[in-house]
């Protein structure tokens, strides 16, 4: 065949808009002892974009705990996973779709959705749950409520119509993701653990396998935008966006999970950013193999594409599979039943390179292993961020119950019923923990166990001190899958910063990191998969840093288990673990005194353990069934949270001594409240001594308000009311 | 005045409802249909001096609201 | 009991109805494909919930016409009992089996939650696991969930008792009716009480760790009534 | 040939969609705005010998699939 290299010059316009470097360019041309085409330049370009390579965060990814005995998969597939028992095995993973979001809210999301679910079902596994952490700005900036309803409508649609259930998440409002929102999308999925798929591509000779939807112009540079910086230009990049189609989606579910339970499929991998490019040198460059495909026989929906937009397309629901020899007719029935598109548009090589033709024409031929291998990493310079101030001036003094109301309605403390309502969180019938709780819990389907699941992370603390924060964030997943009685296995996270090529922000990134090692080391809770999303700045302003954290566990035993409703009068409540009423960077500092200041509270992952274990025995031993941590907003807002929750009230006995505020809204760590009759409790609180495990009866259930002793009381209607209003007002709605 | 308002996905932009629409009909027997696009509508009455004036209010809602700009076009027409 | 759940693309409450209905003794269940145009016989065909075909034109008006839709309205026809749950709701309304039409929800957004709903008509083989008043708590998930018929259907439809539920007050929070429907009313029999569509979805509350179990009453009363 | 079809909700029919699209509109600011109705609209590219059979096969693929005549009225413009 003739060697042909179609295209204009490379021209230096051209690298830069590519998103290269001088230094990343001259590592192409060496790559392949010449210049590249265009085709080669943008496969290049996406391959070795921060999104695909890691090339900022790849050296501090290494230090992370991945292992355990229960891990099956770390990092480094398309999903993390974990051994559940019973031979079955639990498939999770976080992504980001900030920048979409930003600017398609409602397709940006929905695609990101789509995105993650595939993740999760190339590996084999039926997706069960999906959660999103999502971060807004301030509930009264102009684009706030045009992005929240944008989004949420987003997650909702795609989930809703492909069947999974939305089942928990978290939701934040902070003028700091004023011009850069997140949309963290979580998936977690089941699989029998004998039965798992990876995308390492063998067999030479092997047919290379196209389905899903056709390829069209769409979303091309997707990936390089994800990791460009937002200035006030990139509204001009919208024609970027994907649209996602949800029901291809639910057709590429059963189609995929159909042949998977034959012995047709070799190796799979979905097309996510950077689409056939980047799945198709991974699965070659996993397998230490060549791969050969021919543009001409990709699927696709508009006519006269060119190799650059086929090979870079983002196309939504695609994915690439390499089929045993002589299974192709039986893997084409099984998607033409399901009216999707089954092409065979190549096969494995034993060159070790990336071959693409277009008719005649050989549009790029690249070796795989330095596109892989030679991608750039970066050991960038970071500054360690400096320790916070002393807590200003305490202000004037808030009555206690004054204040509760207050924080009960704040945006980030407010009920997000308005937003879970609009997510079917119980389709496919094995909800069994709805929203709204510490971790929504999924049974496993025909089984007496479940999973839990949170997603967590909490930005201002990071931001005061990263490596607390990033400490504190894997932390408190692993205490709500406690508080529902679930053994935490395992975390994946998505790492979300500003623009690491300034020492301050790569110190945040670092020290977050380093935060989280610890405490997964401590906790014995690896992290089994994640996601980096970097230049979350506009105009040089970055987003608070924010490294979300989907923590998993399991439940032995669905009728063992806690939530946080208060379920009968007269339980008495406990408080376990113990505190100095920490005032520094808690949501009682920011919502009644503007005031985001002072140290973070103190964390002790070994401590955590300790007393989340004592906690956990005794939801295990089935004598517990009411509990809730204590995170943000502190004690009082637990206590009212769970009194709501079970709409029951409950009378507190205030401290003898000392600051009442402190008690009441300081965000000390490893406390939990828990709740049972009396004669249980004495029996609880007898085996929390023998552990060693602070504990202290502080109130009892009774009535229908939320009584401080000696503070005055607030009716559970009010609260209620308090609680309930802010989302349905922020978004217009009431 | 009276204006109609064509929305339409921007060409390229994938369209899931245009190509099930067109799957169905085809399952019902209609064959030989060629291109099918499928858009929104709006009809509004409003008050102007005159044509070009109503153009640019209408024009300006579009931007501003009624059509989607990153996937959607929209085409004006006045009826006075 | 025989029951055949129809599984049209997109279907997705297809298994959480066949869990259900097959968690009452006796109960043996089929899945049958869309493009089946005949399937074996059945004491009960069920349309599932979902987003048959992406829902993408109306709610189920393409599932309305595929191939085995021409099967079930035959079977329909001649008594064949048929339940319609959520999206087989709509479909049996664009199907004419029917009367009426869903819209969009009045407050335009998904909703999902907990809603209580009022027996009205016990009398049919599909309530005989329910009693007259009844008020059960099930949960809806729909966007399209708005009943919609004119006064004289709306007049018809009270004079032979073919309103089977209607949203009634409850202890959930937001408004007892989740999305404008008229009249309240949540769910339908076509005029010989053989054909039911509903919106709430009884296979969400069909096991005590749902949540609730009240729903579970019309799988348990229509399999005793079918034998 | 080419076929619009023009889809509108009955009169009667609550069109709240409509509504909102109204309200805010007007929370934008674009004030003297009368009715609004929002619709859909389909354009299709079919083959047939002359402008009255076109019109009738679209006309029959309006009542079978476009559009729902219990609640929605449609229109068939044919362009030659
Ligand atoms: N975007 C969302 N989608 C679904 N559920 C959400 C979302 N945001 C918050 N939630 C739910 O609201 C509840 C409160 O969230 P959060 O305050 O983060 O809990 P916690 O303090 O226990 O971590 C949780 O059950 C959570 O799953
Ligand atoms: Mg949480």
């Amino acid at each position: 065949m003739m060697k042909n290299t179609p295209g204009p010059e490379i021209t230096l316009e051209m690298i830069a808009e590519h998103g290269l470097t001088d230094g990343e360019y001259e590592r192409v041309v060496n790559a392949l002892g010449r210049a590249p085409n265009l085709t080669e330049l943008g496969i290049f370009s996406v391959m070795w974009s921060e999104h695909c390579s890691y090339k900022s965060t790849r050296i501090w990814l290494k230090t992370l705990p991945t292992e355990a005995p229960w891990v099956i998969q770390g990092p480094g597939e398309n999903a993390g996973i974990v051994d559940i028992g019973d031979g079955q095995a639990a498939v999770f993973k976080m992504e980001s779709h900030n920048h979409p979001s930003f600017i398609e809210p409602r397709e940006g999301a929905a695609t990101g959705v789509g995105g993650i679910m595939r993740d999760v079902f190339t590996m084999g596994a039926r997706p069960v749950a999906n959660l999103n952490a999502l971060r807004f700005g301030a509930p009264d900036h102009a684009r706030t409520r045009h992005l929240v309803s944008g989004v949420v409508s987003g997650i909702g649609g795609y989930g809703n119509c492909v069947g999974v259930p939305t089942v928990g998440g978290e939701t934040e409002f902070h003028a700091g993701y004023n011009g850069n929102i997140l949309v963290n999308a979580m998936t977690v999925g089941i699989a029998p653990a004998d039965r798992i798929f990876y995308s390492a591509a063998a067999g030479i000779g092997n047919p290379v396998i196209y389905v899903g939807s056709k390829t069209g112009r769409d979303g091309i540079h997707g990936a390089t935008m994800a990791s460009a910086e937002f200035d006030d230009e990139s509204e001009e990049k919208r024609p970027t966006v994907q649209i996602g189609d949800p029901f291809t989606e639910k057709l590429l579910i059963e189609a995929c999970l159909e042949l998977m339970a034959t012995d047709a499929i070799v190796a799979i991998q979905d097309m996510g950013a950077a689409g056939l490019t980047c799945s198709s040198v991974e699965m070659a460059d996993k397998g230490g193999v060549g791969i050969e495909l021919d543009l001409d026989a990709v699927p696709q929906r508009e006519s006269a594409m060119t190799a650059y937009e086929i090979m870079l397309s983002e196309s939504q629901e695609r994915m690439l599979m390499v089929l045993r020899p002589g299974a192709e007719d039986m893997a084409r029935a099984v998607f033409e039943k399901w009216e999707l598109d089954f092409a065979v548009i190549g096969r494995l090589t034993d060159d070790g390179r990336l071959t693409v033709r277009q008719g005649d024409v050989e549009v790029a031929t690249i070796p795989v292993r330095p596109l892989v291998d030679d991608a750039p990493i970066y050991d960038r310079p970071w500054q360690p961020t400096p320790a916070p101030a002393a807590l200003a001036d305490e202000g004037p003094a808030v009555a206690p119950m004054t204040a509760l109301s207050t924080l009960m309605a704040c945006p980030d403390l407010a009920s997000r019923r308005w937003i879970w309502e609009q997510y079917d969180h119980m389709v496919m019938a094995d909800t069994v923990e709805r929203p709204g709780g510490d971790a929504a819990v999924v049974r496993v389907h025909g089984t007496a166990k479940a999973l839990a699941m949170s997603t967590d992370c909490t930005p201002r603390y990071c931001r005061a001190a990263p490596e607390m924060g990033g400490a504190q964030a894997v932390v408190e997943t692993w205490r709500n899958l406690v508080a529902v009685g679930a053994r935490p296995l395992a975390i994946t996270d998505c790492l979300n910063f500003g623009n690491p090529e300034r020492p301050e922000i790569m110190g945040q990134l670092v020290g977050c990191i380093k935060g989280m090692a610890q405490a997964c080391e401590a906790l014995d809770y690896p992290v089994v998969s994640g996601n980096v999303s970097l230049y979350n700045e506009t105009n040089g302003q970055a987003i608070p840093p924010t490294p979300a954290i989907g923590g998993l566990g399991l439940i032995a035993d669905l009728d063992k288990r806690a939530n946080i409703a208060l379920k009968r009068d007269g339980d008495l409540v406990a408080l376990v673990g113990e505190g100095i009423g920490h005032l520094g960077q808690t949501l009682y500092r920011r919502e009644l005194f503007g005031a985001e200041d002072g140290p973070v509270p103190a964390l002790d992952p070994a401590w955590e353990r300790r007393v989340g274990e004592a906690v956990l025995r005794l939801i295990e031993t089935g004598r517990l069934d009411t509990c809730h941590d204590i995170s943000d907003g502190g004690l009082l807002v637990a206590a009212t949270e769970m009194a709501l929750a079970g709409g029951r009230g409950l009378a507190l006995e205030a401290p003898e001594e000392g600051d009442i505020a402190g008690w009441a809204f300081g965000e000390d760590q490893a406390r939990y409240l828990i709740a049972a009759p009396p004669a249980v409790m004495d029996g609880l609180l007898a085996d929390l001594q023998a552990a060693d495990i602070p504990a202290c009866r502080i109130g009892q259930v009774s009535g229908d308000a939320l009584t401080l002793e000696g503070h005055g009381h607030i009716s559970l209607g009010e609260l209620r009311a308090a609680h309930e209003a802010t989302l349905p007002r922020l978004m217009g709605a009431a | 005045m009276r204006a109609k308002v064509h929305i339409y996905p921007k060409p390229g932009v994938l369209d899931p409802q245009a190509k099930a629409v067109g799957n169905a009909l085809a399952g019902l027997g209609f064959d030989g249909i060629g291109e099918l696009r499928q858009g929104k509508l709006f009809e509004l009455e409003l008050e102007a001096s005159d044509a070009a004036s109503a153009r640019a209010r209408v024009e300006d809602m579009c931007e501003r609201l009624l059509a989607n700009t990153v996937i959607e076009n929209y085409r004006v027409e006045i009826e006075e | 009991m025989k029951a055949a759940v129809i599984v049209f693309p997109g279907s997705n409450c297809d298994r959480d109805v066949r869990v259900a209905l097959e968690a009452v003794d006796g109960v043996a269940v089929d899945m049958v494909w869309h493009g089946e145009g005949d399937f074996e016989a059945a004491d009960l065909i069920v349309l599932p919930g979902g987003f048959s075909y992406g829902d993408y034109l109306r709610s189920g008006a393409m599932a309305a016409h595929s191939p085995v839709m021409k099967e079930v309205v035959a079977r329909a026809g001649k008594g064949v009992p048929v339940l319609g749950i959520c999206n087989g709701f709509q479909v049996l309304t664009e199907a004419g089996l029917l009367p009426g039409a869903l819209l969009a929800n009045a407050g335009l957004n998904f909703v999902c939650r907990d809603v209580h709903v009022r027996v009205e008509n016990s009398q049919t083989l599909f309530a005989s696991g329910l009693e007259q008043g009844a008020v059960l708590r099930i949960p809806v998930a729909h966007h399209d969930g708005q009943y919609f018929a004119d006064d004289e259907t709306l007049a018809e439809l009270a004079d032979n008792e073919q309103i089977a539920f209607r949203y009634a007050a409850g202890e959930t929070p937001g408004p007892a009716n989740p999305n404008g429907s008229v009249q309240d009313i949540a769910g339908i029999y076509n005029a010989t009480k053989t054909v039911l569509g509903l919106m709430p979805h009884p296979e969400r509350a069909a096991d005590p760790r749902h949540g609730g179990s009240d729903g579970q009453a019309i799988f348990a009363g229509l399999a005793q009534a079918l034998g």
